[in-house]
């Protein structure tokens, strides 16, 4: 089953990816990948969009209907497709600078909106692309070009911005735990609504090289196993020692018809009302 | 003390001479290098300056807005999509006249993606009321952001100080750095008239109806008309102190030119170098070099034109729908003079395509055999 | 910047006007009094001078006048009949049966 | 007017290679312009820097297209792609390599000169073990062929601009300019 998705989902003339050694945005596309054929739907009802930056570089490798907009704009070019086409499956890639910073906006509304698409968030704390500026998930502390005595803002937690925005589902989980990262995103494909999973994956070289993990891929990816408490375990851990910690897991998993399914049923209604009336009349 | 630096860092060096006190930045290629170094400089305390992390472009110039209506010095920096995000304030700052001054790499604008130079998205601002100014290499980018200081707080109306993508962002040239001293001595403080100041606290930009509107934009049109002279003015005064002089256009070998290449920034650097060879060859050429872009010098290029028998503009942009965009403003800078001489106008290097000097002496060659311009665009290096 | 002035400067030419839209001089001049129809008045006799009314006016439009009363400092509201519009908050917030009666405009 | 391209690997530093090489000439009072390829530079993929050294002010703003001379970070390139596209006849190619001049085969008539700089700069603990950092002692090759400027000017702008090892990077400057071969 392996090498058929690779070869089936991806866009082979584009390899190699853009991605430096030891990246976790690669494990994350293999996860969708999977995610994708597990879903088993034809590969002409996905559409897959995205940003700017590292991340969203994944569009150009995997053969479906693919979108690669402006910085931080994704969802909102994703919501236009959805309307159009809502038996599609929407699925959104992002960085945390694109979804958190210039795109939190769009981000929120399609929250509150339940507006059924998947957004997969590849965090890593950083703007990669540009160098390695400081991001809205950079860790308390850490450094960055922009940030070169530590950074002073606290993070954004992406999974609390979407508890509170109201998305339906919502989890995280990392490129350190892959088994659980597929699970997730199959879930976040098959909710009815908007779906938020956020996966921390690893920068050697713009975030590890400044923060004492050097670009040693094996370094970073250490550090991600070290950085992810499952939600159980977190349970039983103070305050103290969950600081700069990512909780995974499933935070909420509720069954909401997506904006764009009700438009539908709306539409659907209002004929059935006016044939009905036809026949009276 | 001569430093080698890429274009980038000339812009941060500008900014840091020039005392700017709030720098709000989102980075963007291939912008960059401009915001860390700046970062740097305030962190480690070497600029006294507040560095703003902003979570887009837009939110960078509002700040920048913000900050400025104050009284700080404000200094900002973006590119291509950044500016374009920009847009909705960059009008406002110009209403609110606060004399901010920001860098723009030249990037050409997407789809498709693209990292390299083109001046379409800072000419796509021409009518916000921001002046422009088109640098040809990374002394005349650091210099130029000390002058810009000088006229946008004199005029109290923000400047563009604009450099090309990698052609000067990221090639390293060796640049002077002006003495601190002597650059506060030629900028002093900045003192606006109108500030937010909770002594005397005002209501800035409320509603104003069309018994008032008319007369305050009729003033920002004149601020910006002041700001001719003032270039001239600023760019001399630099010259005496600093031994490099500026102004609103560079002229080459045009005293006895029968014929101009009329260009900007660092496609008029290399047509230089084709003027020289033409010249050799025995042609009667000269090179015009339009620093300032808005206001734009139509008197000046008007007198230049007055005494050739026809010119060619090289644009690296383009106006869709109509033409390059210099050969727009200088065709129409000339067009009520009694005879005045054919325009060409030529578009080349559009995407970051490279212009060479032998590109320019095509170009030269092409428009001297045609007897006149039958278009407003000659195509130059794009692959019919 | 010129100082600001209690009457309405109309900018008539560009050269008076200022570079930039700031405002200039108070609104005072624009008596909103004129809006109302129903008018409060307070009966100082019951009025204990608790300033409730004085708290919710949404102008304000009532004043917190301080007088002497055996060596104490005491406040007590006067209303400001040039801007109050009569919208009746103070009548129906205040807690002292008809303190605060009303009158129709132009008795 | 002096134009050279430098091939490398990115992680390498040619394109501080070439800041370097500018900084130092400038320092001697010449005129200079160092850039990257302007393209997404990703580490391990390969890079190309370009410089030109002048005695006036450089007008020219555009790609190097015939290089005077070539300089060759990374010699597992050689034969995977080709780096003497547009070189000037009888230019120099400064390689980086442990062979004799003689061994390298390059089609067309330039001159051959060889440094050993990766053996160099992990003797002095620059860069890891995967990808040395190589820059420094290449430019030891360079000025050492090519001139350019005076070894002092050289080990004093690599001390400045380093970023860290700046003892170790002017020792692999000094070592490598002893140990060129090919300018006899």
């Amino acid at each position: 089953m392996k090498t058929e998705i690779v070869k089936k989902y991806l866009r082979l003339d584009k390899m190699p990816t853009v991605w430096c050694p030891g990246c976790g945005h690669g494990i994350i596309m293999g996860s969708l990948l999977r995610a994708l054929e597990l879903r088993g739907r034809s590969k002409n009802d996905i559409a897959l969009v995205s940003g700017i930056g590292c991340s969203s570089r994944t569009p150009g490798y995997v053969d479906v209907h693919t979108l690669h907009t402006t910085h931080g704009r994704a969802i909102a070019f994703a919501t236009g497709i959805k309307m159009m086409k809502p038996d599609m499956s929407v699925i959104v890639v992002m960085g945390d600078g694109d979804c958190a910073a210039i795109g939190g906006n769009h981000f929120i509304h399609a929250a509150r909106r339940n507006m059924d698409i998947t957004a997969v968030v590849y965090n890593n704390g950083i703007y990669g692309m540009t160098g390695g500026q400081v991001s809205p998930t950079t860790p308390y502390d850490a450094f960055a070009t922009t940030a070169p005595y530590g950074q002073m803002e606290p993070p954004f937690d992406i999974v609390e911005l979407a508890l509170g925005a109201g998305a339906t589902y919502v989890a995280r989980s990392s490129v350190h735990n892959v088994p659980k990262l597929d699970e997730l995103i199959v879930k976040g494909i098959k909710n009815n609504g908007f779906s938020v999973i956020d996966v921390i994956t690893p920068c050697p070289i713009a975030y590890g090289r400044r923060n004492k993990l050097t670009a040693d891929p094996m370094k970073n990816m250490q550090w991600v196993k070290e950085v992810t408490v499952p939600r159980k375990k977190a349970e039983e851990m103070s305050e103290e020692e969950l600081r700069g910690k990512w909780i995974t897991g499933v935070f909420r998993d509720v069954e909401h018809v997506g904006l764009v399914n009700l438009y539908i049923e709306l539409e659907e209604k209002l004929k059935r009302a006016k044939e009905n009336k036809g026949e009276e009349a | 003390m001569r430093k080698v630096m890429i274009g980038n860092h000339a812009l941060s060096y500008g900014a840091k001479i020039s005392r700017a006190q709030v720098i709000p930045a989102y980075p963007i290629t291939p912008q960059t290098e401009v915001v860390e170094l700046l970062s740097e400089m305030c962190a480690n305390g070497e600029m006294d300056a507040k560095f703003i992390k902003v979570e887009s472009e837009h939110s960078a110039m509002t700040a920048s807005i913000g900050a400025s209506a104050t009284g700080a010095r404000v200094f900002t920096a973006t590119s291509a999509q950044g500016l374009a995000l920009m847009h909705e304030v960059l009008h406002w700052a110009v209403g609110a006249r606060t004399p901010i001054v920001m860098g723009n790499i030249n990037r050409a604008m997407a789809p498709p993606w693209t990292i390299w130079t083109e001046q379409t998205d800072s000419l796509a601002q021409r009518d916000t009321g921001w002046m422009q100014l088109y640098a040809q290499n990374s002394q005349e980018v650091l210099d130029s952001v000390i002058q810009a200081y000088k006229v946008a707080e004199a005029v109290q109306i923000p400047a563009m100080v604009i450099l090309a993508a990698f052609v000067l962002s990221h090639t390293s040239e060796a640049v002077e750095l002006p003495e601190q001293g002597k650059v506060d001595e030629f900028l002093p403080p900045y003192e606006p008239e109108y500030r937010i100041d909770p002594a005397n606290p005002h209501a800035f930009g409320g509603l104003t109806g069309p018994d008032g509107y008319f007369e305050l934009r009729y003033q920002i049109q004149k601020a910006i008309e002041d700001a001719l002279p003032k270039w001239d003015e600023v760019g001399a005064e630099f010259g005496e102190v600093f031994g490099r002089k500026y102004g609103l256009i560079e002229t080459y070998k045009v005293e006895d030119a029968k014929n101009l290449i009329i260009s900007s920034a660092t496609l008029a650097s290399t047509a230089r170098t084709a003027v020289d060879t033409l010249r050799e060859k025995g042609e009667k050429v000269g090179l015009l070099r339009i620093r300032i872009f808005r206001p734009f010098p139509s008197a000046q290029i008007r007198s230049i034109l007055s005494s050739v028998d026809r010119a060619v503009v090289v644009d690296r942009n383009i106006s869709f729908g109509a033409s390059g965009i210099f050969y727009q403003e200088v065709k129409a800078a000339v067009y009520n003079e009694k005879n005045p001489p054919p325009i060409f106008g030529v578009i080349a290097g559009i995407g970051g395509r490279d212009v060479t000097k032998k590109d320019i002496i095509d170009i030269y060659e092409d428009i001297m055999r045609m007897d006149e311009p039958k278009s407003d665009i000659i195509w130059k290096g794009v692959r019919l | 910047m010129p100082e600001k002035t209690e009457k309405q400067i109309v900018f008539d030419k560009v050269k008076d006007t200022p570079p930039l839209a700031v405002s200039l001089y108070t609104m005072d001049y624009n008596k909103t009094g004129s809006w109302r129809n129903v008018r409060p008045v307070i009966d100082y006799e019951k009025c204990t001078g608790c300033m409730t009314c004085w708290k919710f006016c949404p102008e304000p439009a009532i004043d917190a006048e301080k007088y002497e009363e055996d060596g104490k400092e005491k406040y007590k509201p006067v209303i400001d009949y040039e801007y109050c519009k009569g919208c009746g908050i103070c009548w129906v917030e205040c807690p002292v049966e008809g303190a605060i009666y009303t009158e129709e405009e132009g008795e | 007017m002096v134009e050279i391209r430098l091939h490398g690997r990115g992680g390498q530093g040619t394109v501080v290679a070439a800041k370097i090489l500018a900084a130092a000439t400038a320092k001697e009072g010449k005129y200079v312009q160092a850039f990257p390829e302007y393209g997404v530079e990703r580490r391990g993929a390969p890079v190309k820097a370009f410089i030109r050294i002048d005695d006036g002010i450089i007008y020219i703003k555009s790609k190097i297209y015939e290089p005077d001379h070539l300089v060759i970070l990374e010699p597992a390139l050689i034969g995977v792609i080709d780096m003497t596209y547009g070189l000037k006849e009888g230019g120099w190619i400064v390689v980086n390599s442990n062979k004799n001049p003689e061994e390298m085969k390059f089609d067309g008539n330039f001159k051959i000169a060889t440094v050993p700089a990766t053996k160099i700069a992990l003797k002095h603990h620059l860069g890891s073990q995967s990808s040395p950092i190589v820059n420094t002692a290449i430019l030891g090759g360079v000025v050492k062929i090519l001139g350019l400027c005076k070894l002092e000017t050289l080990t004093e702008t690599v001390k400045e601009l380093v970023p860290i090892k700046e003892d170790e990077n002017v020792a692999a400057t000094l070592e490598a300019f002893e140990l060129t071969k090919g300018g006899e």
